[in-house]
């Protein structure tokens, strides 16, 4: 499969009154073409930042620190503003959490939808434009189309809006999407549509999905691959059966088991200790290791590399050295 | 708010209006009479003092002086709305008559100022946004906070002790020369300096309230989405968030009416610019109650239309008021 | 095996401690510190000046700046040195007073509406509404009218009267806002009081929001002032204020004494300066988010 | 509302609901009917799950049982005292303040950010005039805060200096000071990453536990209701659609809506998610 995208040793900081927040911190990864990667952690561990700095979508206190981006094999590492804006939409487009604020309120939502339209293709003809917008909102699954290109954001509801957004985000036909928890702000039920229009979208369009999220079931459902995220690092990268089925690193194991869809009820819920580090001045080492219960001693020293375990998966733990004691994990492959 | 009759919605706001200046007057009536002074100077003036007490009495009853203050009020109002405001203490004629000559002059000048105020302040707005904590922005910004801390009375008198009297490029007062007043070159050079302060001083801080508007406006999220879908920064600027500061335009220029009309006032003061200002000005020194009064509700009237005009063009214009309207577009949860 | 990978589970590290930098760049350390010097020099003037501010010496009117007249004399013979920083203090307590009023003012009235009932509120805001209709020119010409005489407090008063009307309009609606915030719920189902909800939970939060206003208000009721008295119309010629001296100033156009309109705007608009340079610092510090263009 | 085969013995029903209703009027033509006729019953040391999505009129009802809202029609019965009664309420005022306690969703906003967490938590027995039992207010609070697992060192913080799940510990802390019966809990968690989710979880497990309170917890995550609640009811366009004990309910669910939200639910489990969206 061809790469997409791909990312290489990438570090991006913030620039603060506090000191420099090290966002996202080495990390490299790559985009097949046709692929819905997820990228997975908690809030504040860098994946909406990695995200967003794909598209240059970041405030101006944020910079690429090192490492490069690489989308079709164009280093866009240091492109500009001019630059971007012709990527933007063409090559890749984004969904955003909050579809009651990612929509201007005062545009009719055809009229958004026809902008993205015209932007990549600004000698169509008027009644083109609409065509392809009906067509783009008959897509994404809003009825009666042709009634609802007039009216504004308002009058629609949260799974609409959404649905919308996905219309601006693919109208120029991107090939990469990138879906920053596009589903976390709905109710499970819109969720679950959301979700399938997604993946169907996705079936059809062959379009390379980044999906962000916090939640492991939305994660399982749409997911081939899986990038598990912590204090700005990847940790643990695989498809999405060695993730869930064979998880290697403990953040993923804590993970998994703090969740209480899969406890027993009577039991104890598993938690993990502590809180995230923050990353204004990262842990020496590895960064989960004070809230690791099989931390080695070189944890808290070193920074444990990517280990290969399969063509497919990788994680960053020192447990999988071969110095390292063998420790049966305590969740996977049960099923 | 949907209204079916337009007809009826054009009645409940223009009901909104007389109800408004109504009031207005009232307040305006109580508090000239809570005035010191005796209001019969109002009508007779130094004849006053002259008067026996007899004569007093009949001139009171005629006035209607002596009846309870909500009956004199209904008589001033009854007269009022036949434009009849009483006679001007000053000017021994009908107070009308006197702001009827005068008003033209004050429009000009704070008519063309207003514009230009706000021509200017939305430029001003839209350059300080593109290049935000940039140079251009920040020399903005401070050369505004300066002129903006600048009282108009002292620009006025620096700018005339600067081009009238040091430079003698430009006359220091009136409106035109004396019988020259059909000379539109004449005139263009007797308003420049006003104009000048009038614009100057009030400038920035409208400039300032645009720019944090747009300030607001970029910083939402629904820019970032803009941004995603490749428009460029000005399409995004001008297409997106200019047109939702439109409505908060529109009210920052309703509420400034009386602002820059006050200063106006000072303006015209300092330079005895012949407007309703100086008007003002004289009759508040001879206790001129008529006059004051009928500036009162003239400027007041004024400022309540403005507000009423533009609160009716945003709720015509602005999408985001009209949210009870319509029907919800929602997903069909599936059940079973 | 290699002692490194011994299993040593969870240890306690400590994290480096998150020093915030100090920022002086943005704080208005230039302005405060000639806001101060003003000040102090205004308060603290028995000690230095020169002549009695109010002695007119008739040999020297209009004189020049010079080594006795540091800034001049003005047309009665006054010298503007003392006087500058003895009509400070008049300024700038008109500046202070009249704030205070109208901040009085617009919390009691700014509380009121947004707790009132909906009607009561719609009332009061027409009210206020109208109020803000008339120039305040006017209105502060007419109520001075009605107090007769100026002195320094009516002048506060009347400024202040007419000035509170846009805090107002901002403590109610961080009042409302606050009203149905989440915390003031959970404080009445803890059974608190009215009065406790207003002074724990409600003026802490919207204090800090009208600052910035009553900052700037300062700065409009000085110039107000000034404004007030240039016309005639404020403080008389005797009592010494930065106002008052200028409303000297027309009448030394036409004989060139630049001193009598220079030295007291020259104050005056520096004091005006770094008052509004403090107050946007207020807002600033406020509202931090980022661009997103 | 009675379920099937179960008895309920009055002496223990801590909380009674009775035809609770609540409308939103929005204007002249539009009522909101945010609760429409729901009944339960919350027993004394059970915890009382309430599920449904956004708008489904959850948090409402709880703001009526809470007295924020005085609903249109029905009845709250606490302890035998009816609270939607004015009369009543003022009689028992200290009661009902004090041993009925709430916890809400958003810890940045149910925390007053210009007190110190001393201050908030002490803030009910302040109200109350409660006599502190260790002591002081300050050694009062300080126990209530190692109570739900943090140190001394964060009374004199503001709560913008903590955490989400910092915050959280502290809204319960400020809750427990005053001994509740019955904790209210209005989307506790929802805010909450899944590792902070799992401590809060757990805490309130061993809180019940220990203190033996009921607790009236709302959620929409069906799953954390699922591994904490005795009974759940299941809330849709404001009424109450299905009340059942939990594992009765996740087993053999009765109301098609009840049906449609559990099959919604997605599960952390790749092959499972696939035959699922195969199905669809």
């Amino acid at each position: 499969m061809k790469e997409l995208l791909e990312i290489k040793n990438l570090s991006v900081s913030f620039n603060t009154l506090k000191g420099e927040i090290q966002a996202v911190r080495d990390v490299s990864l790559s985009l097949h073409e046709g692929e819905v990667l997820a990228i997975v952690g908690e809030s504040g561990c860098g994946k909406s930042v990695l995200c967003k700095s794909i598209m240059k979508l970041l405030h101006d206190n944020a910079y690429i620190k090192s490492g490069s981006i690489i989308v079709d094999g164009v280093d866009i590492t240091h492109y500009g503003r001019k630059d971007m804006e012709r990527l933007r939409g063409r090559v890749f487009s984004m969904v955003f959490q909050d579809p009651m604020t990612s929509l201007n309120p005062t545009i009719p939502i055809g009229e958004q939808i026809a902008e993205a339209v015209r932007v990549h293709n600004p000698k169509m003809k008027k009644a083109e434009v609409y065509e392809r917008v009906i067509s783009m909102m008959d897509l994404v699954g809003i009825p009666d189309a042709e009634d609802r290109y007039k009216l504004y954001p308002y009058s629609f509801s949260g799974g609409m809006r959404q649905r919308s957004v996905m219309a601006i985000a693919l109208a120029s036909e991107p090939k990469i999407l990138l879906a920053d928890e596009p589903t976390t702000s709905l109710d499970v039920t819109i969720q679950a549509q959301i979700l399938d229009l997604l993946k169907s979208l996705q079936k059809k369009l062959l379009t390379a999905t980044i999906l962000v999220s916090h939640d492991l079931g939305v994660v399982s459902r749409v997911a081939d691959r899986v990038a598990v995220m912590y204090a700005g690092k990847i940790v643990e990268l695989g498809t999405v059966e060695d993730i869930f089925y064979e998880p290697r690193h403990p953040y993923t194991w804590g993970l998994m088991r703090s969740l209480p869809s899969l406890a027993k009820k009577g039991q104890e819920l598993y938690t993990i200790p502590g809180m995230p580090p923050t990353l204004i001045n990262p842990p020496k080492g590895d960064a989960f290791a004070c809230r690791n219960e099989y931390a080695l001693a070189i944890d808290y020293e070193e920074m444990p590399p990517m280990f290969k375990i399969s063509d497919t998966h990788y994680a960053a733990t020192w447990l999988l050295d071969e110095r390292a004691p063998k420790i049966a994990p305590p969740v996977g492959s049960i099923r | 708010m949907r209204h079916k009759n337009i007809f009826l919605y054009y009645i409940q706001k223009f009901i909104v209006f007389v109800l408004s200046v109504l009031v207005l007057s009232v307040v305006v009536f109580y508090v000239s009479r809570l005035a010191p002074g005796d209001p019969l100077y109002s009508y007779y003036g130094d004849r006053v003092e002259k008067m026996s007490d007899s004569e007093r009495e009949w001139a009171e009853n005629q006035l209607g002086l002596n009846e309870p203050i909500h009956i004199q009020y209904i008589h001033w109002f009854a007269n009022a709305i036949r434009g009849n405001f009483g006679i001007s203490y000053k000017y021994k004629t009908d107070v009308i008559k006197i702001i009827g000559g005068r008003l033209p002059n004050t429009l000009i000048l704070g008519g063309i100022g207003f514009v230009l105020i706000y021509v200017l302040a939305l430029g001003l707005g839209i350059l300080c946004t593109w290049y935000e904590d940039k140079w251009p922005d920040r020399l903005l910004c401070k050369i505004g906070t300066v002129t903006s801390c600048i009282p108009e009375f002292w620009l006025s008198i620096a700018l005339i002790f600067l081009f009238s009297i040091k430079l003698k490029l430009l006359p220091s007062s009136g409106a035109y020369s004396i019988g020259n007043g059909e000379n539109v070159i004449d005139r263009i050079s007797h308003l420049t300096l006003p104009m000048t302060v009038v614009v100057v001083s009030h400038l920035w801080y409208y400039a300032y309230m645009i720019r944090n508007k747009l300030l607001e406006e970029v910083r939402t999220e629904y820019v970032l989405l803009a941004k995603s879908k490749g428009l460029s920064k000005k399409n995004i600027l001008f297409k997106h968030c200019l047109r939702n500061i439109v409505p908060s335009y529109l009210s920052i220029m309703a509420i400034s009416v009386p602002h820059i009309l006050g200063g106006t006032y000072i303006v015209e003061t300092v330079f005895s610019y012949p407007g309703i200002g100086t008007l003002s000005y004289e009759s508040a020194r001879y206790q001129d109650y008529n006059m004051l009064m009928a500036l009162c509700i003239l400027s007041g009237a004024l400022v309540i239309l403005c507000n009423i005009v533009v609160q009716i063009v945003n709720e015509r214009i602005d999408p985001r008021m009209k949210k009870d309207e319509g029907l919800q577009v929602s997903e069909v949860i599936e059940i079973g | 095996m290699d002692e490194r990978f011994v299993q040593v589970g969870i240890r306690p590290v400590t994290a480096l401690p998150v020093q915030e930098k100090k920022q002086y760049k943005d704080k208005p350390i230039f302005s405060m510190t000639v806001f101060m010097v003003i000040a102090m020099g205004c308060l603290f003037c028995n000690f230095f000046i020169t002549k009695d501010p109010a002695y007119m010496d008739l040999y020297n009117t209009n004189a020049a700046p010079g080594a006795e007249f540091y800034f001049g004399t003005d047309a009665m013979g006054r010298d503007i040195f003392s006087m500058i920083w003895y009509g400070g203090r008049i300024s700038l307590f008109i500046g202070f007073f009249a704030s205070v009023i109208s901040t009085v003012a617009a919390i009691v009235f700014g509380v009121f509406s947004g707790l009132a009932p909906k009607w009561a509120d719609d009332c009061l805001m027409r009210f206020t509404e109208i109020f803000l209709s008339i120039p305040s020119l006017l209105l502060v010409i007419m109520i001075q009218a009605i107090l007769g005489k100026a002195n320094v407090f009516s002048i506060s008063f009347v400024i202040g009267i007419t000035s509170w009307t846009s805090i107002a309009k901002v403590v109610r609606t961080e009042v409302k806002q606050i009203r149905d915030s989440e915390y003031v719920i959970a404080a009445r189902c803890m059974g608190a009081g009215f009065f406790r909800i207003m002074w724990r939970h409600l003026t802490p939060n919207f204090i800090s929001s009208i600052m910035f206003m009553v900052v700037m208000n300062i700065r409009a009721a000085m110039a107000a002032e000034a404004t007030l008295s240039f016309m005639g119309m404020g403080l008389p010629l005797e009592v010494i204020s930065w106002g008052s001296m200028l409303s000297l100033a027309e009448r030394s156009l036409l004989s060139g004494a630049w001193w009598i309109i220079l030295v007291p705007g020259v104050f005056l608009v520096m004091t005006l300066l770094c008052i509004t340079d403090i107050g946007n610092y207020l807002r600033k510090s406020v509202n931090n988010r980022r661009s997103n263009l | 509302m009675i379920v099937k085969g179960m008895v309920i013995i009055m002496a223990d029903v801590l909380l009674d609901v009775q035809h609770l209703t609540h409308f939103f009027k929005i204007n002249k033509n539009i009522t909101i009917k945010a609760v429409d006729d729901i009944s339960f019953q919350i027993r004394k040391g059970e915890i009382f799950g309430l599920v449904g999505e956004s708008g489904s009129g959850k948090s409402t009802a709880a703001r009526c049982i809470m007295n924020v809202y005085r609903p249109v029609s029905g009845k709250v019965i606490y302890k035998g005292i009816n609270t939607c009664d004015p009369v009543e309420f003022r009689q028992n005022k200290k009661l009902l303040q004090t041993s009925r306690q709430f916890i809400f969703q958003d810890s940045t906003s149910s925390l007053n950010g210009r007190m110190k967490v001393e201050d908030i938590i002490a803030e009910p027995m302040q109200i109350h005039h409660v006599r502190p039992k260790r002591g002081t207010l300050r050694s009062e609070a300080e126990f209530q805060l190692y109570y739900v697992g943090l140190d001394k060192s964060y009374l004199d913080k503001y709560p913008y200096e903590l955490s989400g799940g910092m915050r959280q510990r502290v809204a319960i802390a400020r809750a427990l000071s005053m001994e509740p019966e019955l904790l209210v809990a209005d989307e506790p968690i929802a805010a909450l990453d899944v590792s902070i989710q799992a401590q809060i979880i757990n805490l309130f497990k061993h809180l019940q536990k220990e203190h033996g309170f009921s607790i009236l917890f709302i959620a929409h995550d069906l799953a954390v209701v699922k591994y904490l609640c005795d009974r759940v009811g299941v809330m849709y366009h404001g009424r109450l659609v299905e009340v059942a004990p939990t594992e009765e309910l996740f087993e053999n669910p009765k109301h098609p809506y009840t049906k449609a939200l559990l099959s919604a639910i997605p599960v952390p489990d790749p092959r499972l998610e696939r035959v699922k969206g195969a199905v669809n």
